[in-house]
């Protein structure tokens, strides 16, 4: 099924596949981006914790 | 900043809040004039929530902020029509009266910029005085003023309690001996 | 005998009237600014009339937004600064007279003084005598129009330090249906057609921020006051 | 039915809901977008007119579907914490506000790449393309405002009101960028919409919107927790939420 015709698409490859590909890269960095704000997050949450915990101390 | 602060000032009380650099005295005061609205709790006048009643309740105060908020292109004068003007029909007569009063009557014609923070500080107060309200929220209203202005400054504030006036006065020094008022140190 | 909206509102703008007039360069500022971009065109592209002309419509309005969003930046800031915006917040009045006040004065000293100026730079560009009216009357709708939407921008960036940037960041945005109705509405005066459409277009935007933008512009100074 | 949408106010509800609703997004997201790539690329016939270029409208139109939809989001969240003083609303517009961005720099790229085999030229004062540049300067105001701000809850305020605001002028800018085209261009070059097309051709483009529409959700819930976190770091949960 993955004649070379496929990968060709019709003469459009240079516009398609960077599209597509494109797509890929917005949708993994909002991804990886969300994930590392959120553990930066934490790390903040958790320092302020820890600082609030030796207040008490 | 401020936890678990509660006064209630009546008519005929002057209350001193003191207290050290940034414990939030000036924080208070907004707070009281409806200018910053506090995280919990609530500021009532005549018994209703400010929120609910905040035109008369605004008409019915004078707020003199840390700095003596005058514009310096404007003449004392000017600055005195324009911003009591806003609050209650004026005569031009009665704005010099209350310059008299706080002795800057010599200043009234001239550009607040060239002013000095003394000078100011009684046109401020003048503004305070002319808009006749009933509530007094001052902010520092010694600084900059000599001797001779703090007595004026005193004399005004106690006649103004006598006549059934209320006033809530902001000052990290002590208050002049004459003014027999209630102390609420934010230090405490 | 408190004072009526009214006549608190006339005495607001007298107010804002006196201090603009206090600094007669502070007003001269925007319009020579509005003058110098539109010489600027002209250099850049050709000295040839027929040519100005087809682009007149776009310099024009263009020129106008950027001299008008320079004007805006001061517009609560300089009251901010020195104390005097809290006490007139506090006297009783309600912010919104306030927001409603300064703009209407802020436009009549700068967008009323653009529309006057433009007939200079329309015969500079080649803009026939004939089209002066529609594109007079568009100027100042159009004007209206931002110094609303600017009212808004200025609100929300009155306490930033460098917020001159950020507001045109803001306002620009919003301002470009103005931009499209407003270069039409001149560019068929120009072509002697009927200019009607647009004009329509943009008296109906400048109605609808008129209406609207007083409460924003509010909203955005309490947000920031508070 | 109130005591749902109050419970949605209180923050610690929320991170609890975002994080249990992750992986069922994800996971969804993963399956809608797997079916419509495999179906639009290999599965869907060329269309008669675009041949194969046509298969691009599987990323662009999803993309600028959810610019628009995710800034409505943004601006309800924005509207509700405003009125209401929800706390929750100002998080949720913060983390929703770069997704936005992000779909419309997307929607800009796929709408480029596949006007080029059509206009010749990668950009074209397409009514479609000028609306969604448009948008993505309004997303950029409303980030750029709220970060402008030193103290966080201002900021949010601020952003918020822009975020009302700007929803408003969205159908205005888009309607009068329509009337600017029409009226220089006479007639309209080749319509960007999609073309009407056979069932084989639309599901696959309905299960690629499904799929960002999830994505979106999944990566609002990742970005929201850390919002609300931000902006709760002295609250009690906060100590169990974040133990090691």
């Amino acid at each position: 099924m993955m004649s070379s015709g496929f990968w060709a698409m019709g003469g459009y490859a240079r516009y398609v596949w960077p599209c597509f590909g494109f797509s890929c890269v917005v949708l993994a960095w909002n991804l990886w981006s969300a994930r590392r704000f959120r553990v930066a997050a934490r790390l903040r949450a958790r320092r302020a914790v820890e600082m609030a915990a030796v207040d008490e101390s | 900043m401020l936890k678990g602060v509660s006064l209630k000032l009546a008519p005929r009380q002057l209350l001193h809040i003191c207290g050290p650099n940034g414990s939030g005295k000036t924080t208070l005061l907004r707070v009281a004039c409806g200018l910053l609205r506090p995280e919990q709790g609530d500021v009532s006048w005549n018994g209703h929530s400010i929120s609910g009643v905040r035109l008369e309740y605004q008409a019915a105060l004078a707020y003199a902020s840390h700095e003596p908020a005058l514009k310096g292109d404007l003449t004392a004068l000017e600055n005195l029509r324009f911003a009591v003007g806003m609050k209650r029909r004026v005569s031009t007569q009665e704005l010099r009266g209350s310059l008299e009063q706080t002795g800057a009557a010599a200043c009234a014609d001239l550009p607040a910029r060239v002013l000095s923070a003394g000078q100011r500080r009684r046109v401020a107060m003048a503004r305070v005085l002319a808009m006749s309200a009933s509530l007094w929220l001052l902010d520092e209203p010694f600084t900059n003023l000599d001797a001779a202005g703090t007595e004026l400054m005193s004399a005004l504030l106690r006649s103004h309690v006598e006549q059934g006036g209320a006033a809530l006065v902001v000052a990290h020094h002590d208050l002049p001996t004459l003014l027999d008022s209630r102390r609420m140190d934010l230090a405490a | 005998m408190s004072v009526g909206a009214v006549a608190a509102f006339n005495l607001l703008v007298r107010r804002e009237l006196c201090l603009s007039f206090r600094r007669p360069d502070q007003l001269l500022q925007p319009l020579l600014f509005f003058l110098i971009v539109t010489t600027l065109f002209p250099l850049g592209l050709s000295p040839e009339l027929s040519l100005l002309r087809d682009m007149a419509p776009g310099v024009l309005w263009v020129a106008a937004l950027l001299s008008s969003l320079l004007s805006l930046d001061g517009l609560f800031k300089s009251d901010a600064d020195d104390g005097t915006l809290e006490q007139l917040a506090l006297c009783g009045q309600g912010l919104t007279l306030i927001v409603v006040a300064k703009t209407f004065a802020h436009w009549l000293v700068s967008g009323a003084a653009l529309v006057l100026v433009s007939p200079l730079v329309g015969t500079a560009l080649g803009i026939p005598v004939g089209a002066f009216p529609t594109m007079m009357l568009s100027l100042g709708l159009g004007t209206l129009t931002l110094s609303w939407l600017g009212a808004i921008g200025a609100g929300l960036t009155v306490g930033l330090k460098r917020g001159n940037v950020l507001l045109s960041l803001i306002v620009l945005p919003l301002a470009m249906p103005l931009l499209i109705f407003g270069a039409s509405a001149t560019d068929r005066a120009i072509s002697g057609t009927n200019a009607a459409g647009a004009l329509y277009f943009l008296a109906a935007l400048c109605v609808f921020t008129c209406t609207l933008a007083p409460f924003a512009a509010t909203t955005a100074l309490r947000i920031t006051l508070e | 039915m109130w005591t749902w949408f109050y419970k949605l106010a209180s923050p610690p509800y929320v991170y609890g809901v975002a994080a249990a609703l992750v992986p069922w997004a994800l996971g969804g997201a993963a399956l809608a977008l797997g079916y419509g790539l495999i179906a639009g690329l290999a599965i869907a016939p060329p269309d008669y007119q675009q041949g194969e270029a046509f298969r691009m409208i599987y990323v662009h139109v999803p993309s600028a579907i959810l610019s628009l939809t995710v800034y409505t989001v943004m601006a309800t969240a924005s509207a509700v914490a405003l009125i209401w003083r929800i706390k929750v609303g100002h998080a949720v517009a913060a983390a929703a506000a770069p997704i936005g961005a992000s779909f419309t720099i997307l929607a800009l790229v796929t709408g480029s790449l596949w006007g080029r085999p059509m206009w010749g030229t990668y950009w074209a004062w397409d009514p479609r393309l000028t609306s969604e540049l448009i948008l993505l300067f309004l997303y950029a105001g409303v980030m750029s405002l709220r970060s402008a701000f030193e103290d966080p809850s201002r900021g949010d305020r601020a952003a918020a009101l822009l975020a009302t605001v700007g929803v408003v002028n969205v159908p205005i800018v888009h309607f009068s960028v329509v009337w600017w085209n029409s009226l220089h261009q006479g007639a309209t070059i080749v319509k960007l919409g999609a073309p009407s097309m056979p069932g084989s051709m639309l599901w696959p483009l309905l299960s690629m919107w499904l799929g960002f529409m999830l994505f979106f959700a999944a990566v609002l819930c990742i970005r929201l927790q850390g919002e609300v976190l931000n902006r709760e770091r002295q609250a009690t949960w906060v100590r169990e939420a974040v133990k090691p």
